[in-house]
């Protein structure tokens, strides 16, 4: 086996370990704090797949900052008072099927498509050259994204705040 | 660039390890004369009264999603500071359209009183 | 080389700087701290063990290995016992990105990565994590309140320190720290980018959670904060990461903006290196035992009110002159 | 050797785990990391599809960034409901969020 295999399965992994912790955890705070492990796998998957610069935001915006404010909330609503209470609504067998089905369909696909690369190598992913593409191709994306965080930083204050 | 991360993750594994053990040591050597009264959240010596994991105020939350906005802001940043000085004045120009519209944001947050802390 | 070569040299460079942060930040930093507060205080400070009490921090080190492992019964205990292990390993996993010198064989660093200073943004912003697990784990009210104001004030002070990173990141022209600093060879940043220095300094004093700073653990409201239900060894890993933390943020300072292992001929990188980290140091401590605590709101406005729209006029003029004056 | 079909697998189960969430979950909160978690899946293929499949491309990395970006404002205007909605309603059960359906 490869290092390139041993990271992917270890990486893998973690990622799933932590994700059955979030979904199915009793305790809201575990499963929150479960994020966490669950993004850093993600990350690691990012940097196999030469992404680092993907890699530093993932962790800088997921493990960092959502993880954070997913935390607050929990803090801020139910708290630990939540523990004794039902986590799981009556769906959880259609959920499992549910799920189940759509897994094997995903993996079903995944596995029988047969993908041809298109020409051409590997580009080098540097945060230079992310940034060239942010300002010349993809530059109404960009722009678009400012203005999305706007609307969603407004809505959110309006939302959040007490109505006076 | 995949040997860099190997390091990384050699780092953080041998890491844990090594914070790890002073954690095995006193599991191993430190006394143990537990008593109730010894194992009692602390507050100030008075019996502790309920928990602590109660609800705590709305304002926590405001800061944390003004902050969420700007982090995402500022990974925009930097990929476009490394690049900035090739690209000139148009690198420059685009950037400025991309923060007057998140300044505006903050202006909105601060005339909202979302950054009072009240 | 192969790869077991390679292992051996991640495993011995690890090895090396995390016995050099126990060792040089936390032992001896605490007792740099102990002695500097002392000298401004007019007192002696730590005396009688060793020469000049300078053997206080191993002996405090040996005493807390024999103490008593105590977790309160009504912790969660998962979450309690692992924030213990998060919050150093975020604070050092900073110093892989940090160059401490130059020599023959190139910069001594752990590794140069193309993201350097984006790593270092990313894994200091996984503290935040640590402190609030630990606030919520511990079930004290000290501890929680402690973690939900600590985790406020990092969040905010971390968007000012961010835009400062990026100033110096624009000036140089790339991410990775050794790049940075091989940039400083003439001029240092800090001639260039005062005003994004000063940023940088207030913000990473917030972040380490340290006077005027330090309403976290006040010790005469919230007891120590966020970890007053750590004991024993446990309360000193916590003091690791504190002061790795601090002495992560001091050497990001001097890479950024005092040259790094830039100076004279007259003395080897490293000490170059050292000497402006224990200057940039004591200031932290300096500052610390001089100022009063400010109050919440006034904490969180400064920072949104005046640290984050100053860091942003700085970035934007900044780039004026880089990209449109001078392209 | 991982192929793309590895990581395509990799991320339809982490996909699938953060449905399960959704699709079962009572608590508000929760059905919001469950969703965290399927963005997570998407944007392991859209790098995954960039090395493997255009490789001399940078839009998967790129629209990567832009979903994170999304799940930001997502997670901050999801959660900014759910605050409201224990304002309101004192409860972040979404089964108890029941008000329309009389």
């Amino acid at each position: 086996m490869t290092g390139e295999a041993i990271a992917f399965y270890a990486l893998a992994a973690i990622t799933l370990l932590s994700g059955v912790i979030v979904v199915s955890s009793p305790n809201i705070v575990h499963s929150a704090v479960a994020l966490v492990p669950a993004f850093l796998g993600v990350t690691g998957i990012y940097i196999l797949l030469n992404a680092e610069f993907v890699a530093g935001v993932q962790v800088l915006i997921y493990a960092g900052a959502i993880t954070v404010l997913i935390l607050f909330v929990i803090m801020l609503t139910e708290g630990g008072t939540g523990l004794r209470l039902q986590q799981r609504n009556e769906q959880g067998t259609i959920g499992a099927v549910v799920a189940a089905a759509v897994a094997a369909l995903l993996i079903a696909g995944a596995t029988r498509t047969v993908w041809t690369p298109q020409p051409g190598t590997l580009a080098t992913y540097t945060p230079g050259a992310i940034g060239q593409s942010f300002l010349g191709t993809n530059l109404l994306a960009f722009e678009g994204t400012s203005v999305v965080l706007l609307v969603s930083l407004i809505g959110a204050i309006i939302i959040a705040r007490k109505e006076d | 660039m995949l040997l860099d991360w190997g390091y990384v993750a050699v780092f953080a594994m041998v890491g844990s390890g090594m914070i790890a053990l002073p954690l095995l040591v006193i599991w191993l050597i430190s006394p143990r004369s537990a008593y109730p009264q010894k194992l009692e959240t602390y507050e100030s010596g008075v019996p502790t009264i309920g928990q602590a994991w109660s609800q705590f105020n709305v304002r926590y939350y405001l800061f944390s999603l003004v902050f969420v906005v700007f982090d995402v802001e500022i990974i925009y940043l930097y990929p476009w500071a490394v690049v900035g000085r090739q690209l000139g004045p148009f690198a420059f120009y685009e950037i400025l359209i991309f923060l007057v519209i998140l300044t505006l944001g903050l202006v909105y947050a601060w005339r909202k009183g979302a950054l009072e802390w009240v | 080389m192969p790869w077991y070569l390679e292992l051996l040299r991640a495993i011995g460079g690890t090895i090396l700087i995390f016995s050099g942060v126990a060792i040089v930040a936390a032992m001896f930093g605490v007792l740099l701290e102990r002695k500097i507060s002392a000298w401004i205080q007019s007192r002696l400070g730590p005396k009688h063990v060793g020469p000049q009490g300078l053997l206080q921090t191993i002996a405090d080190t040996i005493k807390l290995i024999q103490k008593e492992n105590i977790i309160p019964q009504n912790a969660d205990y998962k979450i309690f016992a692992s924030a213990v292990l998060i919050v150093p390993l975020a604070a050092l996993l900073d110093y892989v990105v940090i160059p401490f010198g130059q020599t023959r064989w190139g910069p001594l660093i752990f590794r140069d990565l193309n993201i350097g200073v984006l790593f270092f943004a990313a894994t200091s912003s996984l503290v935040v994590v640590g402190i609030l697990m630990a606030g919520w784990g511990s079930n004290n009210k000290y501890a929680l309140l402690g973690g939900l104001r600590s985790a406020a004030q990092m969040v905010s002070y971390e968007i000012p320190m961010a835009l400062a990173l990026i100033t110096v990141a624009m000036l140089a022209g790339s991410l990775s720290t050794v790049t940075i600093v091989n940039a400083q060879s003439h001029l240092w940043y800090i001639v260039a980018q005062p005003i994004a220095f000063l940023i940088f300094v207030i913000a990473a004093t917030a972040e380490v959670n340290r006077v005027p700073f330090d309403l976290v653990e006040a010790e005469s409201e919230l007891v120590a904060g966020y970890f007053s239900e750590y004991s024993g060894m446990r309360f000193a890993l916590f003091q690791l990461g504190e002061y790795g933390e601090m002495f992560a943020m001091a050497a990001m300072a001097v890479t950024l903006f005092l040259g790094g292992w830039h100076g004279p001929q007259l003395l080897p990188p490293v000490l170059w290196f050292v000497i402006k980290l224990y200057a940039l140091i004591f200031v932290f401590m300096w500052v610390r035992w001089t100022y009063p605590r400010f109050r919440i709101d006034q904490l969180l406005n400064f920072s949104w009110k005046v640290l984050i729209p100053v860091a942003l006029a700085n970035l934007v003029v900044t780039a004026f002159f880089v990209m449109v004056v001078h392209p | 050797m991982i192929t793309l079909t590895h990581y395509l697998v990799l991320s339809a189960l982490i996909f699938v785990l953060g449905l399960f969430a959704v699709l079962t979950r009572r608590n508000g909160v929760a059905i919001l990391m469950g969703i965290e978690l399927m963005l997570n899946a998407a944007n392991i293929n859209l790098v995954a599809f960039n090395k493997f499949v255009a490789p001399g491309a940078m839009q998967g990395q790129v629209f990567a960034l832009i979903v994170i970006t999304l799940a930001a404002c997502e997670a901050a205007v999801g959660l900014a409901l759910v605050l409201a909605a224990y304002r309101g309603l004192e409860t972040i059960y979404l089964d108890e969020i029941n008000l329309m359906k009389w």
